[in-house]
């Protein structure tokens, strides 16, 4: 309280709100619902419902392509939407194709399946029920050419096996051979090259999912040309929502996306907050300010 | 794992039914399953050098089979293979999609590969030779087209640069011209940039609270453009508190910006004619990395009580943090970079902040020289031309005249 | 003399470096390449520079005031822990007290000045988003709607997640474009005046 | 320097209240890095509530081990490789049996003369010298940064702008897509207008040049409510790394 004016003292006590205040909020706002594991439900936006319910709709047995197209730097974003996709696609028994665009998607790809499909679903058969295709150069050209054929740039798999010796890789011959293409990352080459150059020509429905920084770019794509986008990690946490909703049983496994989810929230709200308060105080002591300068009293 | 064996049973079975009915079928054998009919093989295949590369791609370029969309219109792809003698081994450089007819062959520029010749190399001066036929939807292939042979040339201008380079002409003839403009003594006006008014105040105020001024010029390298532009201004703020006796402080966080930092600084105070002020103390390394450049400059805001702090360059994710610091401090803070993720931190945290381009006329508007206020009028007679062009394109185009739309596009 | 040597160098590698990028030949690719790779080359060679002005300045401050001693001293210290475990090649490897140090001094203390960021965000939003003038506001509100986006509000989110959409893929395009252009041009003509020695303020003078 | 002494005595008193709240009774980490960790972690978040001295010692200890380890790091990842290994090769040998095989490039010699004219500024004699380097630094990336600016930033935003302002969808008029390419092509000339040096910001063109800074202000505040989601994940990877690395209170 300010002695000098005591009618004025509690709005400048807010006004001149000390800044270790606003960062004791902050901090409390992160660590509390880091502690308690709190989380938001997410409510699923078209845009990522429409991803689920592609996925929901396909019939065993159908082919998703999935481009790894991002690096280690936006591994934090983009990972979560890959492991619910792919638990997604191993629980409605999709074949999964896994390719990168991106050099840095090789090793991504082999930590993907590690840790999500041979550890959670470990019935699942490599080469009968995913495929890991490695990084090939070329960017947009290369999926020119693998819309024509497939078979011409990868004669191999990652892991060296003559391409016809993989079963699932039978009775692929172009990308039209697949039934949806996911692709993950948001940079360049990503989904606006798989739409422009693959989803497009070919007629092959085409989703993805970006870091928050690019979705916005991708956006004009939707819903004509892109069918569906997860954008950032709150587009990651709309997805394991889905998924949770759908099959309950996932409830269990790690959902990192809900979980940022929480303390982001709460931040934000904390943010807003202090912007509201910071505003109302200053449109009072203005109001004030004019008053008193009417009054011809002293301006502050 | 069931259903994998049945599976994998299946495929077994038919594949050797694959095999047999081949084993069957194959020629000698004359047995009566239906001659499919061939497609025609690509005619006309030309090869020519690709006009902007070092030598080592070629372009092949073809007529389409008759049964191309036609005919018997049973063509999907065709290969293409190279060899570099007519009876030697050719190897398959690539495949295109029916409908296409022509192909860029991008060699690679390494003439061994692991001490044994690389197949994939292609150099210039070399002839070689190329052939190609169709694949037709069933996997059958036609003849051979005849042997066509070309070569790759090493080019010594990029025709498709015409434009960047008319451009860059243009550009620097206008910024010519208006030096010469400037210097025949036309006046040029400049309008008022908030963030470079408010420099000599900020330094008198630092002044008269006894306190030294900090300069920061970011975490870019000494050479980018926005560090250069921060050496101008510095060499303004060091001319003025040569004249003041104040400190100014410049941790910096590469060596070559600390050698430029270090001799902008000295030669301010030598102009100021207070060379004695000089120490070369005050402008000093830090370290090259990012967050403990950082803190160091955070604890020298807080240590040293900073009145005044520049932040001109190239800045990343330190920028609020140095903001918000020097907030904590009270100082006056005047910022300017050319990084747009930053400028949204620095406008909300720093009381005046030089915007993209303004950071580099700052330097024609601190001088009023004519030399260096030429480029600024040259910048914006450029603005001019396009804000023109594109007006024009835009309005044109959407009622349907395209001229202005394929003018600009040819340009960039 | 000395003064206009420095500027022909500056003249004729900013020239030869503009004029390679119109010629695709393989000899103007080993400028191009050899240019860059000597540039960084430089740079390495210069640290012992930064290194020279880092040591002589933290020692004089260990002389000259007791009380920053000890400081100054954890520094020397860290400096030349480091220093000495990073002699051989061998240290670059995992596991080794380099990469050790590496992992558990630098990685925690830059994630944690990283961090810092989401405090200082927050108190910079507190102070500067005051509705004062026009222009204040349109950088307030539209902040506020773009964090909004992650509050749960009903159906306002829906409307506002639609707008946020709209203001990234349109306004904000528009201004960036803006933005990048002022920008090219500015740069280009700065680029030019180095190139013809007019900007010559990081030369210095004798 | 009392005041140091109290930030101390807390400190100390911070950590023996944890190592006897925990003892035995939390899994709190037991590893001496992680507790070296969890240390500097909240000597730097002490800098929030002011300077202290646990602040000062992490951040001098931060800016010696950096230094060293950027010159180390320098050394072997560049300097070895790209300038010793060139001259030289059969000396890396050792290191990189992969280049040691490679011809001599004396190509090289230029750089290592001209980072010895940098050195050069040490010397009392004749300073002047290390302005040739600089010279050969700053011509080399002002020529490469003039092409590619040309190439970048700023032909390829212009040829995007060419966007047609009445958008016709499906033969009808889409009032929804004109207005947005409107705002597009709109924004783009006034951001231009206001950067507008060498002409008074009146009339006219005043009004479109207050458009302009009003467009920016509002990517600048979108850009700004967009990266607070981005600093929020950074701290919330920092409590996870105290709260359940260090203290062992998360699963």
């Amino acid at each position: 309280m300010n002695p000098d004016n005591p009618k004025m003292g509690f709005f400048e006590t807010i006004a001149n709100i000390d800044r270790r205040v606003i960062f004791l909020f902050i901090g409390f706002a992160v660590i509390i619902p880091v502690l308690l594991s709190f989380s938001c439900t997410e409510e699923a936006t078209p845009i990522v419902q429409a991803v689920y319910d592609e996925i929901e709709s396909l019939p065993e047995g159908s082919k998703v392509l999935i481009s790894f197209d991002y690096g280690p730097s936006t591994v934090p974003e983009v990972q979560p939407m890959i492991d619910a996709l792919l638990r997604h696609s191993c629980e409605k028994n999709l074949k999964m194709y896994m390719m990168a665009l991106w050099g840095t998607g090789h090793n991504l790809i082999s930590e993907s399946m590690q840790d999500i499909i041979e550890k959670e679903f470990p019935h699942k058969i490599y080469g009968v029920d995913y495929v890991n295709l490695g990084y090939k150069a070329g960017n947009q050209g290369l999926i020119n050419v693998i819309l024509t054929d497939m078979k011409k740039m990868y004669t191999t798999d990652a892991r060296g096996s003559e391409i016809d010796a993989v079963p699932m890789m039978v009775d692929i011959r172009n990308l039209k051979s697949f039934d949806l293409i996911l692709s993950m990352g948001g940079g360049f080459p990503g989904i606006k090259e798989w739409v422009l150059f693959g989803g497009d020509p070919g007629n092959i429905p085409v989703a993805g999912g970006a870091t928050a920084v690019s979705a916005p770019l991708l956006y004009p794509y939707y819903p004509r040309q892109l069918l569906g986008l997860l954008g950032g990690i709150k587009g990651a946490a709309e997805y394991e929502s889905a998924l949770i909703k759908g099959y309950p049983k996932f409830k269990t496994h790690s959902h990192p996306a809900i979980d940022m989810m929480g303390p982001q929230t709460v931040a934000h709200i904390v943010i807003v907050f202090f912007i509201v308060i910071g505003n109302i105080t200053f449109f009072i002591g203005r109001k004030r300010e004019e008053g008193e300068k009417r009054e011809g009293g002293v301006i502050k | 794992m069931i259903r994998f064996k049945i599976r994998l049973a299946l495929i077994l079975i038919s594949a050797s039914v694959l095999l047999l009915f081949g084993y069957i079928s194959s020629p000698g054998q004359e047995l009566e399953a239906p001659p499919e009919p061939l497609p025609a093989p690509p005619t006309n295949v030309v090869i020519s050098d690709d006009p902007n590369d070092d030598g080592h791609t070629t372009i092949v370029s073809w007529q389409l089979s008759r049964d191309d969309g036609a005919g018997l219109n049973n063509v999907m792809a065709y290969e293409i293979f190279r060899s570099t003698s007519p009876e030697g081994e050719f190897l398959q450089v690539g495949v295109m999609g029916k409908g296409l007819d022509s192909y860029i062959d991008r060699g690679e520029k390494e003439k061994t590969r692991n001490g044994e010749p690389n197949p994939r190399y292609i150099g210039a001066g070399i002839d070689y030779y190329y052939k190609m036929r169709a694949k037709s939807t069933t996997g059958t292939y036609s003849e051979f087209s005849e042997l066509v042979v070309g070569q790759a040339k090493n080019n010594w201008y990029h025709t498709g640069k015409t434009n960047i380079m008319i451009a860059v002409l243009i550009f620097s003839g206008l910024v010519i011209y208006f030096i010469t403009a400037a210097k025949r003594g036309k006046e040029l006006y400049v309008r008022p940039i908030a963030g470079i008014d408010a420099v000599d105040e900020s330094i008198g105020r630092a002044t008269e609270m006894g306190r030294p001024i900090l300069f920061v010029l970011g975490t870019g390298t000494a050479a980018d453009l926005a560090t250069i532009a921060g050496y101008t201004i510095l060499a303004r703020v060091a001319k003025m508190t040569a004249d003041y006796q104040t400190k100014v402080l410049v941790p910096v966080n590469e060596p070559v910006m600390l050698a430029v930092a270090q001799e902008t600084v000295k030669s301010a105070y030598m102009e100021a004619g207070r060379p004695d002020m000089y120490d070369e103390q005050n402008i000093f390394y830090v370290t090259a990395m990012q967050f403990p450049f950082v803190a160091a400059v955070c604890g020298l805001m807080i240590r040293e009580q900073t009145a005044t702090n520049f932040y001109m360059g190239i800045f990343h994710a330190e920028s609020l943090i140095l903001a918000e610091t020097g907030a904590i401090t009270g100082a006056i803070q005047i910022s300017g970079t050319d990084q747009l993720a930053q400028l949204p931190f620095f406008i909300a945290a720093t009381d005046y902040t030089l915007i993209g381009e303004e950071l580099y006329a700052a330097s024609g508007y601190l001088s009023k020289e004519a030399l260096l206020l030429g480029p600024v009028k040259a910048q914006d007679y450029a603005k001019v031309i396009l804000l023109t062009l594109l007006g024009l394109a835009v309005i044109t185009w959407s009622f349907g005249w395209g001229f202005f739309k394929s003018l600009i596009s040819t340009i960039s | 003399m000395r003064r206009q040597i420095p500027l022909y160098i500056v003249l004729v590698c900013g020239i030869v470096f503009v004029i390679q990028f119109f010629i695709p030949s393989h000899e103007s690719e080993f400028i191009f390449e050899y240019g860059q790779d000597w540039v960084m080359v430089i740079g390495i060679l210069a640290l012992p520079l930064g290194i020279w002005s880092y040591l002589r300045k933290t020692w004089l401050t260990a002389v000259k005031k007791p009380k920053e001693r000890f400081f100054a001293g954890v520094s020397l210290f860290g400096f030349a822990i480091m220093m000495l475990t990073g002699l051989k090649r061998e240290s670059l490897m995992a596991g080794s007290l380099y990469m050790e140090l590496f992992e558990y001094v630098l990685i925690p203390i830059q994630a944690t000045i990283f961090s810092l960021l989401a405090f200082y965000i927050a108190s910079a939003a507190y102070r500067a988003f005051r509705a004062r003038s026009v222009i204040a506001t349109m950088l307030l509100g539209t902040a506020f709607i773009v964090m909004l986006r992650l509050i749960p509000l009903g159906p306002i989110s829906d409307v506002n997640q639609a707008l946020v959409g709209w203001i990234l893929s349109v306004p904000n395009m528009a201004a960036k474009r803006g933005l990048l252009i002022g920008i090219g041009l500015g740069a280009i003509a700065t680029c030019i005046k180095i190139i013809l020695g007019i900007e010559r303020t990081y030369l210095g003078r004798d | 320097m009392r005041k140091d002494l109290v930030w101390l005595f807390a400190g100390i008193l911070f950590f023996g209240l944890l190592y006897l709240l925990n003892w035995g009774v939390k899994a709190i980490s037991t590893d001496l890095l992680v507790w070296i960790g969890a240390f500097l972690t909240l000597a730097i978040l002490s800098f929030l509530y002011q300077d202290n001295a646990f602040y000062k010692f992490a951040e001098h200890l931060f800016v010696g081990v950096s230094a060293a380890y950027w010159m180390c790091m320098g050394f072997w990842n560049t300097l070895v490789p790209n300038l010793i290994a060139k001259l030289h090769p059969p000396i890396v040998k050792g290191v990189l049996p992969a280049i040691a095989e490679k011809p001599p490039e004396y190509w090289y010699i230029i750089p290592a003369a001209l980072g010895i004219m940098f050195l050069m500024r040490l010397s009392p004699k004749a300073p002047w010298i290390s302005r040739w380097a600089l010279a050969f630094i700053v011509g080399t990336t002002t020529g490469l940064n003039l092409v590619r600016y040309l190439r970048s930033d700023f032909l390829g935003q212009i040829k995007s702008t060419l966007i047609p302002v009445i958008v016709v969808e499906n033969g009808s008029l889409s009032v929804g897509g004109s207005f947005s390419n409107i705002v597009i092509v709109v924004g783009v000339l006034c951001g231009l207008i206001y950067f507008f040096f060498s002409k008074e910001h009146k009339g006219l063109f005043g009004v479109a040049s207050r458009v302009g800074i009003y467009i920016l202000m509002i990517t600048f505040g979108a850009s700004f409510g967009y990266t607070v989601m981005a600093r929020i994940s950074l701290l919330v990877g920092r409590m996870r790394f105290l709260l359940g690395d260090w203290m062992g209170l998360l699963q």
